[in-house]
């Protein structure tokens, strides 16, 4: 019984360390991207009030009930993602459910709230919601492709389908896996672009083109929420490939330092890149992202 | 080139039809050896068995006589086909037509020749069974006659219905001696009437029974043949 | 009497009666087309037990029905979904022209389904099989002359596996002379090698068909849209699965029995691959819901083919999982479909939308079959998912598991296309009349949704009767016990329990849509989906804010390529070919007697010429 | 002994001769004569099966000569079998055409049922003799009552047909006189068993020369490509029942008597294989000219060509089972065909071309003929659970027995191009809008029962082979039996 | 008769019987008029059975009929069997013959021509 009560408790912990450090990023962003710019930009903290703003306002329509539970799909998702991914090693306080063959189900269960959302936005009846969401959804099917394909060679190659295996791996080892397994980690990490949506691959919301895209008739909290579901996402996304390709993190700090480090990649790519139109993009990622998840599959089955 | 196609294949088909029969020969036995041939038993027992001197006779009435039972029954078929082809409902049916009539030549020549056709006719299948000759030949005969009658009179006309019925009775006839052949001998066409004085008019059995009975109806067939086709209304002569 | 030779007379009679029974009463024929499809399906599980048989003699031939678990197994998916399928039908019905023909074809459809799975010998099999193939074809045609050549196509394609079949069942006969089927299994492993290959060649060609594999899947859009939706669900759900059947004991009881078995199962699994990418793709490009859920059929069989093809354990159990969880949810979708076509009397995404409040049950049915469709969990897809994708990482089908993945997340595409199309979006005016279907049609599709829900939460509840069924086959089972609490094993020996995640899935969701969505909705007041911020502007009256057009125009500029080579034309200019074969063929009887004539003398000629050769 | 066989020839004769008599004391007469001289045949051929199935066969001599010296009849189970189904079949198709009502108000009555008898007649005979000159006669007698039956309908093109027909006739006539007499010029017989016995002593030129001949010339009835021009004209243009008379009667008659004489008469082994070519040659041809067919005559006519093949291929396997498939499909292809030209019949009846698109929706004027005729198209493609099914797996199996695998995936092939004609007949009865012009006209009753027999027979063979495989069993080994054939004939008392 | 002018009849008839054929058949082939096929066709019948016919005769044989001469010589008899065919033969072809006839004035009455070219009503 009290390891339930440690359980949920430590979930809550997680969950806000989650929230906290997702915001923080997005913030940051934000900043590095402005100061790139020329700018001075808001404050990294900036996210944190405009999630307090919107959490404390309160909406007064709604166009059905798919409406409200787009938030509550997506929010399911971003948190059954951060249950299965383990934050730290080896630590009770951020437990996980992690089980053989989390990798796939974390493949599924992270497109669960996009459709989710899609769906919710699709009751509004907002036409450029329908567009952002068919936008988003090809789009995945664009970098899911790279995306699998290094996750296939790392399971093939350590025989198992299970996070917490393949950072022992790597424990054991001594060698993280973006050097061990470097192809993976480069189609991981061009997908990954895809995954965060910054630019170029951001004409899913498209802001300039789509008035806001697919959250475009939420409003207060449940903007608030998919705004949160979000952070925990991006979140949730880091620590997997800090998990996976870099071995994991004994404590909080390496972690940060290490998502960090992660976050800059797309931070940064998108700051030199102009936006692609969808079809482009699919076939970006079906080009050069797809030729190196077929030269780590390769290399897992050759080079055991 | 379609001419000529059948040229070829007609070629080869007669060279192989006349080397094959010109290898059988003509003129002398060419049954293989060690086999005794079928026509040795007819000859033999037609005198033995049957009493009558025509074998041809005694082989299309009696060893075979089942196919000329099909035989008659072609004929009457023939007709019966014939009336069905040129079926006319009855408002069609018109006057036979002519192009020009006999002179009276032919028509006083004919009536005086018709008798004596007939009776020819006659004599020819009643003795079918001892000389040359038989129902088919006879009957016939017979029809010429009527051929001719038709031909030299315009008006001269033939009872479908008397036709009708002499053909009918004879293939009664014929049908109904194989079966009383059946009933009395064990077997169809089984002749089963005494045979009689070899070379006599009434000998063989039912032979000259059934050569009569063809007689009639080969007689009665071809004109009813004559007339149906003659009635025709020919349409180049309106 | 044998209660197995009881269930078909009840079929067979109940079927004919039915067809009768037209005349006299409409509602009489309703009721006598429910109990024909009920009272047998309800006799089959309570008189039958396993192993019980019956055997005949026909023509010399023995034939032997008799019913093990395997057959159980896929009798609980036609059985159960028929008996949906004719509750929902004979509210679907109401109205429409020839229901004799309907209600016919369709009993004789159940009970040909039900011989399949009880036939033990390969005549009967053969002759239910057909059977199945002709009273589908009839519903396949039912809609009138437009449907004709959709129709022929798909009996030319049927005819052409049933064939193959046939020839197959004649090889088998003449090497053990006997039809039985456990014969042939006893007999393959030492026959000759050309007949190893060729006998599961044949069948598979046969099953194939069914089942809508790839070169061979052309018909099924057609005529998976095209027959009435009330059969459609069977047609797609329970009839395709009758492949999956014969392909299951190919696999198990011949392939796997020899050393070559390898190619067939590389050939085959890239095969199914094949026709999920192409299902999938062609799925999303429809914007006729009954074509998208047709080639999202040829997709999703796609999977169970190449799950059964991998041939391990896990896989197979994959593949009849799917197959199961396939029969509901495009049992359920297929009916929506039809529900929302008697509502609206269309089916096109071009042309409804905005019905999810005039039809909220319907939306719940395919809310839930396409989140199941979609293999997201907890609903049943993701189990047979995740085994697919377990036993094809861990039995080195490195390419095929990225293939398939490929389909499965391009099929997000379409199921949401599908939700959004009928449901979401703009509520127009057009539609404002609509009103939900009758309950009759309702409740069906809401019991397979819930199954799906409880199948996918609890999937030991499925997975030890295919254990069981497995075992029928031949198969020993290598970890029994696990099956209560639905333990997995995958192929490096990792157990894997998932039932726990989907309860915390569950508790989850549960958790954010009461505290969150429920309470938010209560407080806030519900607005047309004319009132909305179009661009920052309030959209005008006539204002055209539906978007259904080109759905996914971006993803068919990229996959365009792909698209272009259709496997349709192929079959189209061989047909045509053919036809102009045959043309040419017929002028042979010129009409000309003498020609007639001229042939009767050449035919002498050759062949007096050939004989003369032959005697030299 | 029950009766005689050769009551099966000399009953319906002496009936012709009497009927234009009886017609002139009661025109009704000449329908009914013929109906109840083909009720007597039937019982008598049944009761004389059962005896001859129990008994060995009967052989029936003629005038009292012994079978070398005359002309004999063999009434064994696989003639006994072929006679009772036409015998069978001519009673359906008299029945049928009873009130016909074209033939009874426009036509001569009077010929038609007489030409009708005489057709069912002649196959009988042709089956039933033992000679082949006699067998000769029978095929005359047969071709003059087709070409009287082809021109039946003047209205029509039917002239043109016959005209065909008697151009490969007299063709046909001529080849198989040559063929007789040079058997004859070489043995000195005319017996069948009398000719079996000898024909080792013949040289190998003549035999392949004669058998040559009469292939042709049975080939032209039997319908085997190239010889078989005729068939569909005459099919089209015949009256519909006597299409189902020529399909099941007559072709079944002359493929007896082609099988009879590669079977009983010559020893060429190469025959079998000439079978096996020729029917596979007749059937692709016929089933590929079928399926571009604009008129539902014609398309059944070469569909009736392409089973004579398959037929024929059957009986070129030169084994029992091969035998006994080919039985089944005559069978089967005789109660089939008959069936669908019977009720295709009435589904185009004030149709004069007979197009295709003439029956289109009659299904809702005439549901039970429709469905007669949909189960009929069912069954000729081989669908179980119909008749034909098994007649198929039969072919099949035996031809998998010998291992001609080609064979099997052509005739499957085959079977798809069939199918796909008959369904969009089918299709277009039962799922399209009646033609505007076309008036559906009601089956007479006693159309309607026999097409309902028919189609019972159909269900009954499907559902419960057994009925009649036994007898085709026995048929089938029967053929094969060829010393045993020579015994009993030439020691018939 | 001597030996060599014997052979040239055996020739001679058979000859003359297949040649008669012959033209008979390529009347019926190639001829376009429907009456001059049914001529050629019974000319056809006429050579056939002109062939059966001397395939029964033997070299000084005599009609096989038993006057009181022949009485004890039977082998000295031609073989009366293709003569009683023939008799068959012809009666049948005459039937045939007629019955074609008919269908010519039914051809000629329904098309209005006798050209066999022009009578395609059915064909295909």
């Amino acid at each position: 019984m009290e390891s339930v009560l440690y359980n949920i408790l430590g979930a809550v912990a997680t969950f806000l360390l989650a929230f906290v450090v997702g915001m923080i990023y997005g913030g940051l962003n934000r900043k590095i991207t402005a100061r790139v710019q020329n700018r001075k930009g808001p404050p990294f903290y900036q996210n944190f009030i405009d999630a307090m703003k919107l959490a404390s306002k309160r909406s007064a329509i709604h166009h059905g009930i798919m409406q409200h539970f787009g938030p509550a799909f997506i929010m399911v998702s971003s948190v059954m993602s951060l249950m299965v991914v383990p934050v730290l090693t080896h630590n009770q306080w951020f437990p996980n459910l992690n089980f053989h063959g989390d990798l796939i189900f974390l493949l599924y269960i992270m497109v669960f709230g996009p459709l989710g959302m899609a769906l919710g936005a699709g009751q509004t009846g907002n036409p450029n919601s329908a567009i952002g969401v068919t936008r988003g959804l090809s789009l995945m099917t664009g970098f899911e492709i790279p995306w699998v394909m290094a996750l296939v060679a790392l399971m093939i190659q350590y025989h198992t389908t299970s996070i917490v295996d393949l950072m022992n791996v790597q424990i054991q080892s001594g060698t993280w896996l973006m050097f061990s397994s470097p192809f993976a980690f480069i189609a991981a990490v061009m997908a990954m672009l895809g995954m965060f949506r910054y630019s170029p691959f951001d004409i899913v919301g498209a802001p300039a083109e789509l008035a806001s895209g697919p959250i475009s008739e939420n409003g207060g909290k449940y903007l608030f929420v998919m705004m949160s579901a979000g952070s925990v996402f991006a979140f949730v996304k880091l620590t997997l490939y800090v998990d996976l390709f870099m071995g994991g993190a004994d404590n909080l700090v390496i972690l940060l330092v290490k998502t960090f480090v992660l976050y800059l990649i797309p931070v940064l790519y998108s700051l030199t890149t102009v936006r692609y139109r969808t079809e482009h993009a699919i076939r970006w990622f079906w080009g050069w992202p797809s030729f190196f998840g077929l030269l780590a599959i390769l290399q897992a089955v050759f080079f055991k | 080139m379609k001419k000529l196609l059948v040229i070829v294949l007609l070629a080869v088909l007669g060279f192989y039809t006349a080397s094959t029969f010109f290898d059988i020969g003509f003129g002398s036995p060419h049954f293989v050896k060690g086999i005794d041939p079928v026509k040795d038993i007819y000859i033999n027992q037609t005198v033995k068995s049957l009493n009558v001197p025509n074998a041809v006779t005694s082989i299309v009435v009696n060893f075979r006589g089942f196919d000329t039972l099909g035989e008659v029954t072609v004929l009457f078929l023939a007709v019966t086909v014939l009336g069905s082809v040129l079926y006319k409902k009855r408002h069609e049916v018109g006057e036979r037509s002519v192009l020009f009539s006999a002179s009276s030549v032919v028509t006083s020549g004919a009536k005086l020749i018709f008798p004596a056709i007939i009776l020819l006719g006659a004599y020819v299948f009643i003795h079918g069974h001892l000389s040359p000759g038989g129902g088919f030949q006879g009957g016939v005969i017979i029809a010429t006659g009527f051929l001719l009658m038709l031909l030299s009179y315009e008006s001269y006309s033939v009872s479908h219905k008397a036709l009708s019925i002499v053909e009918s009775l004879a293939g009664i006839t014929f049908a109904g001696v194989g079966l009383l052949g059946l009933l009395h001998g064990g077997s169809f066409l089984h002749n089963f009437l005494p045979t009689g004085v070899m070379n006599s008019l009434f000998s063989g059995g039912i032979i000259p029974i059934i050569y009569i009975a063809v007689g009639f109806k080969v007689a009665a067939e071809l004109t009813g043949v004559i007339y149906t086709v003659l009635n025709e209304k020919g349409e180049g002569n309106e | 009497m044998n209660p197995v030779l009881n269930i078909f007379i009840l079929f067979l009679g109940g079927a004919i009666l039915t067809y009768f029974a037209g005349r006299i009463n409409k509602v009489l024929q309703s009721l006598l087309f429910l109990a024909s499809v009920l009272v047998p399906a309800f006799l089959f599980y309570t008189q039958l037990s396993i192993g019980q048989s019956a055997t005949f003699s026909v023509d010399g031939i023995t034939l032997n029905w008799s019913l093990n678990y395997f057959g159980w197994l896929f009798s609980l998916i036609v059985l159960g979904l028929g008996a949906m399928a004719a509750i929902y039908a004979v509210s679907y019905m109401k109205g429409k022209q020839r229901l004799g023909t309907f209600y016919f074809n369709f009993i004789l459809s159940i009970m040909s389904m039900t011989g399949i799975l009880l036939s033990q010998d390969l005549i009967s099999f053969f002759i239910f099989w057909e059977i199945m193939t002709w009273s589908s074809y009839l519903m396949t045609i039912y809609n009138g002359n437009k449907v004709q050549s959709i129709g022929i196509k798909y009996f030319v394609f049927s005819a052409i596996g049933a064939y193959a079949m046939l020839m197959a069942i004649v090889m088998v006969h003449s090497i053990t002379g006997s039809f039985l089927i456990k014969d042939l299994i006893n007999a393959y492993p030492t026959m000759q090698l050309g007949m190893q290959i060729w006998i599961p060649v044949l069948l598979l060609t046969g099953f194939a068909v069914k089942a809508a594999m790839m070169p061979l899947h052309v018909w099924a859009p057609g005529a998976y849209s095209n027959s009435p939706m009330a059969y459609t669900s069977v047609f797609s759900g329970a009839l395709s699965k009758m492949g999956v059947y014969g392909m299951t004991i190919v696999f198990v009881t011949l392939i796997n029995k020899i050393p070559q078995g390898i190619w067939f199962r590389e050939v085959i699994a890239w095969m199914g691959g094949i026709t999920a990418v192409i299902g999938t793709l062609w799925a999303i490009k429809q914007d006729d819901a009954k074509k998208l859920l047709a080639y999202s059929s040829v997709a999703q069989l796609g999977y169970i083919i190449t799950g059964i093809a991998i041939g391990t354990e896990l896989a197979l159990l994959a593949g009849l999982f799917l197959a199961v969880m396939h029969a509901l949810f495009k049992g359920t979708l297929f009916m929506v479909v039809g529900a929302v076509e008697k509502q609206t009397g269309t089916t096109n995404f071009t042309e409804v939308s905005g019905l999810i409040r005039k039809m909220p049950w319907t939306f719940f049915a395919a809310l839930l079959s396409i989140i199941a469709l979609a293999g997201i969990p907890p609903l049943g897809g993701f189990v047979g998912k995740w085994m697919l994708y377990e036993s094809l990482i861990t039995s080195n089908h490195y390419l095929l598991v990225i293939v398939i993945f490929f389909s499965s997340t391009a099929a997000f595409l379409y199921c949401y296309k599908f939700l959004f199309g009928f449901f979401l979006g703009q509520e127009e005016k057009e539609w404002s009349h609509v009103k939900e279907a009758p309950a009759a049609m309702v409740v069906p599709m809401v019991i397979l949704s819930l199954l799906m829900f409880v199948l996918g939460t609890f999937p030991g509840i499925l997975l030890s009767p295919i254990n069981n069924g497995l075992q029928a086959l031949g198969y020993t089972d290598s970890y029994k016990n696990l099956w209560e609490t639905s333990v997995i094993l995958n192929g490096w020996g990792n157990h894997v329990v998932l039932q726990p995640i989907l309860y915390y899935i569950i508790a989850i969701f549960l958790f954010f849509v009461v505290f969150l969505t429920l309470k938010g909705y209560k407080n806030t007041r519900y607005v047309t989906t004319k009132d909305i911020s179009s661009s920052g502007e309030i959209p005008k009256e006539d204002e055209n804010l539906t978007f259904s057009e080109n759905f996914y125009q971006p993803f068919f500029r990229a996959v365009e390529p792909v698209m272009r080579r259709q496997i349709d034309k192929f079959y189209k200019n061989l047909g045509e070919g053919l036809e102009a074969l045959f043309e040419f063929m017929r002028r042979i009887y010129t009409g000309n007697g003498q020609t007639y004539a001229i042939y009767v003398i050449a035919f002498v000629v050759i062949m007096l010429l050939f004989g003369n050769y032959l005697l030299k | 002994m029950v009766g005689s066989p050769v009551l099966f020839i000399a009953i319906p004769l002496l009936a012709a001769f009497l009927i234009p008599l009886l017609g002139m004391i009661w025109k009704e007469s000449v329908r009914i004569v013929p109906g109840l001289v083909l009720a007597y045949l039937l019982v008598l051929s049944v009761s004389l099966l059962q005896h001859v199935l129990a008994f060995g066969p009967i052989i029936e001599i003629i005038a009292g000569w012994k079978p070398p010296i005359g002309i004999n009849l063999v009434f064994s189970p696989f003639s006994g079998f072929l006679v009772t189904l036409m015998l069978f079949l001519g009673l359906l198709v008299w029945a049928y055409s009873y009130r016909f009502k074209r033939n009874v108000e426009y036509e001569p009555a009077l010929k038609y049922f007489l030409m009708l008898m005489m057709l069912i007649t002649g196959s009988v005979g042709m089956t039933l003799t033992g000679d082949i000159f006699n067998m000769f006669v029978f095929i005359e007698i047969t071709s003059i009552s087709a070409y009287g039956l082809t021109s039946y309908y003047k209205e029509r093109n039917s002239a043109e047909a016959s005209f065909k027909y008697i151009l490969l006739g007299s063709l046909a006539s001529t080849f198989l006189l040559l063929a007789i007499m040079i058997i004859y010029s070489q043995l000195g017989t005319l017996n069948m068993a009398d000719i079996a016995t000898k024909m080792h002593l013949m040289k190998p030129g003549y035999k392949v020369a004669s058998l040559i001949f009469f292939i042709t010339a049975l080939g032209i009835e039997a319908e085997i490509f190239p010889l078989n021009g005729w068939a569909p004209d005459a099919y089209a243009e015949a009256p519909g029942p006597v299409g189902a008379a020529f399909a099941g009667i007559v072709v079944k008659a002359a493929v007896y008597a082609v099988i009879r004489v590669i079977y009983t008469l010559f020893d060429l082994p190469g025959a079998y294989q000439f079978l096996i070519v020729i029917g596979i040659i007749t059937m692709v041809i016929a089933e590929t000219a079928a399926i571009r067919q604009e008129k539902l005559k014609r398309m059944l006519a070469y569909s009736s060509i392409g089973q004579m093949g398959l037929v024929l291929i059957a009986f070129g396997f030169g084994t029992k089972e091969g035998i006994y498939a080919a039985l089944f499909i005559m069978f089967n292809h005789a109660i089939i065909k008959s069936l669908l030209f019977f009720s295709g019949s009435y589904l185009a009846y004030n149709s004069t071309e007979k197009n295709i698109a003439d029956v289109s929706g009659m299904a809702k004027h005439l549901p039970l003929t429709s469905l007669l005729f949909a189960l009929g198209a069912f069954a000729i493609i081989g669908l179980p659970p119909f008749a034909g099914f098994w007649s198929k797996l039969a072919v099949l199996t035996a031809a998998a027995d010998s291992s001609l695998w080609l064979i099997i995936a052509l005739v499957l092939a085959v079977s798809v191009v069939e199918l796909v004609y008959y369904l969009r007949v089918v299709n277009r009865v039962y799922f399209f809008k009646k033609e505007e012009d076309m008036e559906p006209q009601k089956p007479t009753v006693n159309a309607m029962i026999v097409m309902l027999i028919l189609g019972a027979i159909i269900l009954l063979v499907g559902f419960y082979p057994d009925s009649v495989t036994g007898l085709l069993h026995k048929a089938s080994s029967d053929l094969m039996d060829k010393s045993q054939y020579i015994q009993h004939v030439l020691s018939a008392r | 008769m001597n030996e060599s002018l014997f052979s040239l009849l055996n020739y001679g008839v058979y000859g003359t019987a297949v040649i008669l054929m012959l033209i008979g058949l390529y009347g019926a082939l190639i001829k376009k008029s429907l009456l001059k096929i049914v001529i050629g066709l019974s000319v056809v019948d006429s050579g056939l059975n002109l062939l059966i016919v001397a395939l029964g005769y033997y070299k000084g044989g005599t009609a096989p009929i038993f006057s009181p001469a022949y009485l004890a010589h039977p082998q000295l008899m031609v073989d009366p069997v293709p003569q009683a065919l023939v008799l068959t033969a012809i009666v049948i072809g005459f039937g045939v013959t007629a019955v074609a006839l008919a269908l010519v004035i039914r051809l000629y009455r329904h098309h209005g021509t006798l050209n066999i070219d022009q009578i395609k009503n059915l064909k295909w």
